[in-house]
């Protein structure tokens, strides 16, 4: 079905500089994986240990009259049940990061009196063997009185519409107002106002292959739980979990390794990891909990489904955007897990990658039956960037402008950055013009007209969209308090920790939980640049262990920043290494000056006199183990351990002004769809995606991960939906129905990059792997270009699967009534 | 993944699995498993005894008759049946094949499963059903032919009744066939299908839009004639999160259409 | 007269030793492979059959292993991941696969190998259709597919 | 999911109406019926193994019966719980004389199924419910003329 695949191209603007930095080194973590070695948190096991099942609710939201768990219990090889009655006496609710009314929910890890979505966790069966510990579910006997479900966010403020949370009085969980610049100015400059009813950003996410899951051990003895799991982000975890179950972080043991992908969808599973905690103390042995397909569709951390009503958009003839105001009415589902933060991590992208500079959002967040939102590739920003991306579309589609044009008329300059958006977010660099004229001539701009004919001969409509977006990175978490001003969230930090053995081999630690990124592979390129050493020299520990103090509050690894946060880390970590080793040596050699040493080979030696060398292998030995003698004063441990604190401030709450992340890579996107105007059936016939994310330590795993985020675009362009129906069941809770693409679904893609360095990291890089759902924005492009002269459709919704398609064809005027153009 | 209990046989000839199937209620046959085994993982409905077919010789395999009448063996996998050269007499078999689902499922996947199983998203039934295909059922009493067209009762239901196993499955000669889908992605879940079949009158069966594979006969096989024939079938076809009832009809007729074209083409 | 029973004693060759073990006839081969004999090589990504990351080779077919039951696997020669490289020694696709950066967090990786493994075995020199035909039954949530495609097309027999 | 249709019956209104009120008798309509318990004239519960071709779905069905306007109009409240599917279902059948002395019995029914099944069925669970509906009145056909021939037509339920 999809024509071949074209080789992936580079088109580079910098050749690699000398060095490991910079180089496609071949990952440190492959020879593992590929042999089936690696360590996925369902591969460890431990003596005696039950396998836990839950019990989940099939209603969308219904009263639980009564749970009876002692015919499940009564099963020879069952070990325990834990219920909602029994988790509301032995922990509080998680804390809310909202203000009232979102701070009035009460959440604990399994559902108390009541149930909100489909798939809610009602009751944990433990037992000898996975298959038992389902049989026993099967007998667990849960009475539910059935209450009428909101599943239309649309639908929530309606007086009739029934309450999820009657503690916090209304569906209503947060709302904010955000306003920069003057708007009355900029509409009363306008030649025309572009008016948009309403669009929709549908809701779906990436969906690991890996799901969820943990083995829990507690231990008597120091009252501590050990919890190996495949959160990336234990950090947050611990922060909920210990308030929860009333114990200090230090009780709270998180080791993580091989994990299967995360995307942000494992960041929110501390229900389900209390739960583990609970029931390993309750039943005093280990147990350990897998997530199946099915219930992580049910119930785990969907992208955030949001509306943007009556948006106005001031522009002058020549396409000149001034301004826009609109209304975001985000779905948050039946719980804030990490809402109501998308409340405000997308205003870091705020004008898109365009200069207008006057901007009114009113947000407003509701709870509905569905199951609760979390971080998704591309959190809250995707969703915003989208909205940017199909204004400036449906604006050159309306005035007849050419869609190239007005993006370059109001791209932000690259003679302009470092560029100050209206809400003081700091673009560092980038020159999004240039980015797009490489994603247009590797896509073949210039012959669209006349491969749409072609298309048109062989019956087909031929369209070509643009999709030029943000990948934000490495947060200022005091955006946080944009939400709740009581918050005290602020900064940013990573950890890394290098040393030198005694036998002188290089042990980095990292305090990140890597998901595929390569982390072990782009950390070891920085310390061998440094320590002047091959990478196989460098031994980086797999996974994260905070029992070892290797990590920091916001360790983990979510929303594009290793690159920045962690590599920064590595590499003056390394640096305080490379001084310790030189200062060690001055004291050796008889107080050479430290000047005059340098590292090489595995050595440090006298520049001017290389005979004179101490290997590593001495160094490590001399610290570690053969220290006497040494000078008193000398303070060298060859254990250097570096925590990176990104320079923020906090931002103005009043104004809600300031820089919410240090860096933002851009990502310019192509794609050519050809449509089957008789079935809606379509195609992606030709795809490029254009990449920025400043400094590459290794452009092989930075393309990888441009390419990974493009298919996820492209699959949730085309027909990854989780849609439910008006009862509030999940209509795709699989793989069957949600489908994700396939080998034989992939376009040919061509792929180029530039390299703006970022002027504000130590290493010129940015953080990067996000995308900012480019490939969502193109489709959306493309197909409106195919349909013009068709009907002239408005694409109106984020995932556009064939018989929406068709409708758009059959009923453009349903579409067309969304658009009205004003002359101002 | 986690199965309720469940009882397991392999018999190694049909009247053996014949008389298990007699003895317990709640038996049914396990052919490739491709479906009943993800059915049963999600434990909605669940057989009492798996009857595994795979270890009965006479079950498999594809054979030509010197008429050009094909016989296949309903434990044929797909990937069997496409690799046969006997199968090419009837060319549309092998390649309507070669678009279920994935090599693995092929691999593993019976001609008799997926057509027993009549899941309304497969190819075959509405595919055996356009060519004219009988299916032999044995039982107790011995064998009954069916007509492809009257085996498909509804769905996950067939002609092939408790107690009873579909032992053979005959093929007519022929070349003039079409088929064409509408899926989810590359050969992923099916929106609807339709087969179609010009030797002598035309045939077309439609997949996905009813409880069974619908089967019509146009006057003839011009575009028109085809659109009049769906039009008059009066469908109202299940909705589902891909498509609406009024889009699966609208499908079937452009289907209908190109899969006869084809058909008309190779006649 | 063939028995019917709930378990059953099995013996499975894989990666050349012989297991013998009584199993439930319920289980599905996936979790006897991974949870009684613990080869943690293969994976799960789905319960519907259609991720691919449980896919090994029995009796010389390229399977789900999530869709067949162990009892079935009586008497079967079993390849999974963990018997390909030879003494540590990658295959060439293994090898290739890193090479051409075609796994980020690896969890597919097993299944695809196998399948790739199992396409190159009958077919040396596939066709770019045929090589994305024998990888549609795996689901890779990370590559997109592309740097997959390179790494099996370098180790085809042409290009090696 | 809303079903309905009408259906008419070669016997008196007052036939048609016993055997709609004969719990007995209804349980011979139902699909895979394997014990069947009346708590009196207005609740009944029945243990089904409704046959799907790929295996039976047990599910224990209470039936209650919300509305009665003899000899013409009745609703019942059916719930079935089971493994993976939790069934609501609201029915209502109302009599009428027809042309040549038969019944003609208009019905509608307002299905709702909840759990697992709810969802993966969606494509099937139409077709589905609709067979399920057909075996239920060709039985119920069945009971009638029983009910015609043998007087009561019940006995030995």
């Amino acid at each position: 079905m999809s024509g071949t695949t074209v080789i992936p191209e580079r088109v580079e603007t910098q050749k690699p500089q000398k060095g490991w930095a910079g180089q496609s080194v071949p990952r440190k973590e492959d020879k593992r994986l590929v042999q089936g070695e690696g360590v996925f948190v369902d591969d460890i096991k431990r003596h005696g240990m039950g396998y836990i099942f839950f019990v989940r609710s099939p209603y969308a939201h219904a009263h639980i009259t009564s749970i009876d768990v002692s015919k499940a219990e009564a099963i020879k090889g069952v070990y325990g049940t834990l219920t909602g009655e029994e988790v509301a006496a032995l922990t509080d609710p998680f804390f809310q990061l909202s203000t009232p009314p979102g701070a009035h929910l009460k959440d604990y890890a399994l559902a108390v009196g009541k149930v909100r979505y489909v798939g809610e966790a009602v009751v944990a069966v433990v037992a000898e063997t996975r298959e038992l510990a389902r049989d026993a579910s099967e007998l667990v006997e849960v009475e539910y009185e059935p209450l009428p479900p909101v599943t239309d966010a649309r639908r929530a403020e309606d007086p009739e519409a029934p309450i999820l949370h009657e503690d916090s009085g209304s569906n209503l969980m947060w709302e904010g107002v955000y306003e920069w610049g003057d708007l009355d100015a900029a509409f009363a400059e306008a030649d025309r106002v572009v008016k948009i009813k309403e669009l929709h950003f549908h809701r779906f996410n990436s969906t690991p292959l890996e799901t969820n899951g943990a083995l829990v051990e507690y231990n008597r003895g120091t009252g501590q739980w050990t919890i190996h799991t495949n959160n990336q982000f234990p950090g947050f975890a611990a922060i909920m979990m210990g308030p929860a179950i009333r114990c200090g972080l230090d009780k709270l043991r998180f080791v993580t390794q091989d994990i299967g992908g995360g995307f942000g969808n494992k960041i929110t599973s501390h229900p389900q990891l209390v739960v583990c905690c609970l029931l390993a103390r309750k039943l005093n042995r280990p147990v350990q909990w897998t997530e199946w397909r099915t219930d992580f569709h049910l119930s785990m951390s969907h992208g955030n489904e949001r509306w943007f009503h009556d948006t106005e958009v001031a522009v002058k003839e020549d396409g000149t955007l001034l301004g826009f105001r609109t209304c975001a009415l985000d779905d948050a589902g039946a719980w804030l897990r990490y809402e109501p933060l998308g409340g405000v991590i997308w205003a870091q992208v705020t004008p898109g990658m365009y200069r207008w500079r006057n901007i009114r959002l009113e947000f407003t967040q509701v709870a509905t039956n569905k199951a609760p939102v979390s971080p998704n590739r591309g959190y809250s920003r995707m969703q915003h960037l989208w909205f940017t991306e199909r204004v400036i579309d449906i604006v050159a589609h309306e005035l007849g402008l050419d869609p190239v044009e007005v993006r370059k008329r109001n791209y932000v300059r690259a003679e302009d950055m470092p560029y100050e958006t209206p809400n003081g977010c700091v673009y560092d660099s980038g020159d999004y013009a240039q980015m797009l004229d490489v994603a247009l001539d590797l896509i073949g701009w210039s012959g669209a007209e006349e491969r749409r004919r072609d298309a048109a001969v062989r019956g087909k409509l031929l369209g070509v969209g643009i999709g030029s977006t943000l990948d934000s990175g490495t947060n200022n978490f005091g955006q946080a308090r944009m939400i709740n001003p009581e918050l005290q969230f602020s900064g940013n930090n990573e950890v890394a920790t290098v040393k030198l053995d005694i036998f002188g081999e290089i042990v980095v630690t990292l305090g990140t939980t890597p998901q595929g990124q390569g982390h072990e592979t782009t950390a070891a390129q920085i310390v061998a640049d440094i320590l002047q050493c091959s990478v196989d020299d460098v031994h980086v520990r797999a996974g994260h262990d905070s029992y070892w103090n290797s990590h920091a509050g916001f360790s983990g690894t979510y929303a594009s920043q290793f690159a920045v946060t962690g590599l920064s880390a590595v590499k003056s970590a390394t640096e305080m290494l490379a001084a310790e080793i030189k200062k060690l040596a001055s004291a050796i050699f008889g107080g050479v000056p430290v000047e005059a040493l340098e590292l090489a080979e595995g050595s440090v030696r006298i520049k001017d006199n290389p005979e004179v060398a101490l290997p590593f292998m001495a160094c490590g030995a001399i610290i570690n183990a053969n220290n006497a003698g040494l000078p008193e004063d000398l303070d060298v441990t060859l254990n250097c351990r570096y925590v990176y604190r990104p320079p923020f401030q906090v931002p103005d709450i009043e104004r809600k002004f300031g820089n919410l992340t240090l860096t933002y890579a851009a990502q310019v996107h192509a794609a050519v769809v050809e449509i089957d105007p008789e079935t809606g059936y379509y195609e992606i016939v030709d795809y490029a995606a254009v990449d920025d994310c400043g400094k590459r330590i290794n452009p092989q795993i930075v393309e990888g991960q441009v390419m990974g985020a493009t298919a996820q675009a492209l699959g949730a362009a085309m027909h990854e939906v989780f849609e439910y129906d008006e009862d509030g069941n999940l209509l795709t809770p699989n793989f069957y129905d949600y489908h994700v693409p396939h080998a034989l679904d992939m376009p040919p893609l061509r792929t180029g990059n530039i390299e703006s360095p970022s002027p504000f990291t130590p290493l010129g890089t940015k953080g990067m792997g996000e995308g900012g759902g480019a490939g969502i924005h193109a489709v959306c492009a493309a197909i409106q270009d195919a349909l013009r002269g068709h009907g002239d459709a408005i694409v109106y919704d984020s995932c556009n699967p064939y018989h929406r398609v068709w409708d758009m064809l059959q009923h453009p005027e349903r579409t067309r009534e969304l658009v009205e153009v004003v002359q101002a | 993944m986690l199965l309720r209990e469940v009882e397991y046989a392999k018999p190694s000839s049909v009247a053996e699995a014949l008389a298990i199937l007699v003895e317990h209620d709640g038996a049914r046959a396990l052919a490739g498993g491709q479906t009943l085994i993800n059915v049963m993982k999600a434990r909605a409905a669940s057989p009492d005894v798996l009857v595994d077919l795979n270890g009965i010789e006479a079950l498999k395999g594809v054979e030509l008759a010197p008429d050009g009448t094909l016989s296949i063996g309903p434990m044929t996998t797909c990937s069997e049946l496409i690799a046969s050269a006997e199968a090419k007499a009837r060319p549309i078999l092998g390649e309507v094949c070669a678009q279920i689902a994935d090599v693995q499922v092929r691999n593993r996947g019976t001609i008799g499963g997926n057509i027993c199983s009549n899941d309304p998203t497969n190819h075959l039934p509405p595919l055996l059903a356009a060519i004219g295909a009988q299916m032999t059922v044995a039982g107790r009493d011995g064998e009954r032919v069916v007509p492809a067209e009257e085996f498909f009762l509804g769905v996950y239901l067939t002609a092939v009744g408790p107690g009873e196993l579909l032992t053979k499955i005959t093929i007519p000669a022929g070349k003039g066939d079409g088929f064409a889908a509408v899926t989810v992605g590359a050969d992923g879940t099916c929106l609807v299908n339709a087969a179609a079949s010009v030797n002598g009158a035309v045939r077309v069966a439609l997949g996905c839009v009813a409880a069974a594979p619908v089967v019509l006969r146009p006057t003839s096989g011009d575009d028109e004639a085809v659109r009049t024939a769906v039009r008059a079938a009066g469908l109202f076809p299940p909705a589902d999160v891909h498509a609406s009832s009024e889009y699966r009809t609208h499908l079937a007729e452009v289907l209908a259409v190109r899969a006869v074209r084809t058909a008309v083409e190779r006649s | 007269m063939s028995a019917v029973s709930s378990s059953k004693t099995i013996a499975v060759t894989i990666n050349d030793t012989v297991y013998e073990r009584e199993v439930e006839a319920r289980k599905l081969l996936i979790h006897f492979i991974r949870d009684d004999l613990d080869f943690t090589g293969s994976h799960i990504g789905c319960d519907t059959g259609n991720c691919g990351a449980c896919s090994v080779i029995v009796d010389g077919v390229l399977v789900k292993s999530c869709m067949m039951l162990a009892v079935q696997a009586d008497g079967a020669t079993i390849e999974t991941v963990e018997g390909l490289a030879e003494g540590g020694e990658l295959t060439a696709l293994q090898q290739s696969f890193s090479d051409h950066h075609a796994l980020q967090c690896g969890y597919c990786t097993p299944g695809m190998l196998m399948s790739a493994t199992a396409l190159l075995r009958t077919n040396p020199n596939p066709t770019d259709d045929q090589i994305k035909k024998a990888l549609q039954g795996n689901i890779c949530r990370c590559t997109g597919y592309w740097n997959i495609f390179e790494a099996v097309k370098a180790a085809t027999a042409d290009m090696a | 999911m809303n079903v309905q249709g009408e259906r008419t019956f070669a016997a008196p209104r007052a036939t048609v109406w016993q055997v709609l009120n004969d719990p007995t008798a209804m349980a011979k309509t139902m699909p895979g019926v394997e014990s069947f318990d009346v708590h009196d004239a207005q609740r009944w519960t029945a243990n089904v193994k409704i046959p799907l071709g790929l295996g039976g779905l047990r599910m224990k069905v209470d039936m209650e019966k919300s509305e009665e306007r003899e000899p013409e109009f009745a609703k019942m409240a059916i719930k079935g719980t089971g493994v993976g599917a939790i069934l609501n279902m609201e029915t209502s059948f109302s009599l009428g004389d027809a042309a040549d002395g038969g019944t003609t019995m208009q019905w509608a029914a307002d299905v709702k199924i909840a759990g697992p099944v709810g969802s993966m069925g969606q494509r099937v669970l139409q077709p589905i419910v609709s067979q399920q509906v057909q075996h239920v009145l060709s039985a119920l056909d069945k009971q009638v003329q029983e009910a015609l021939a043998g007087g009561s037509g019940t006995a030995g339920a």
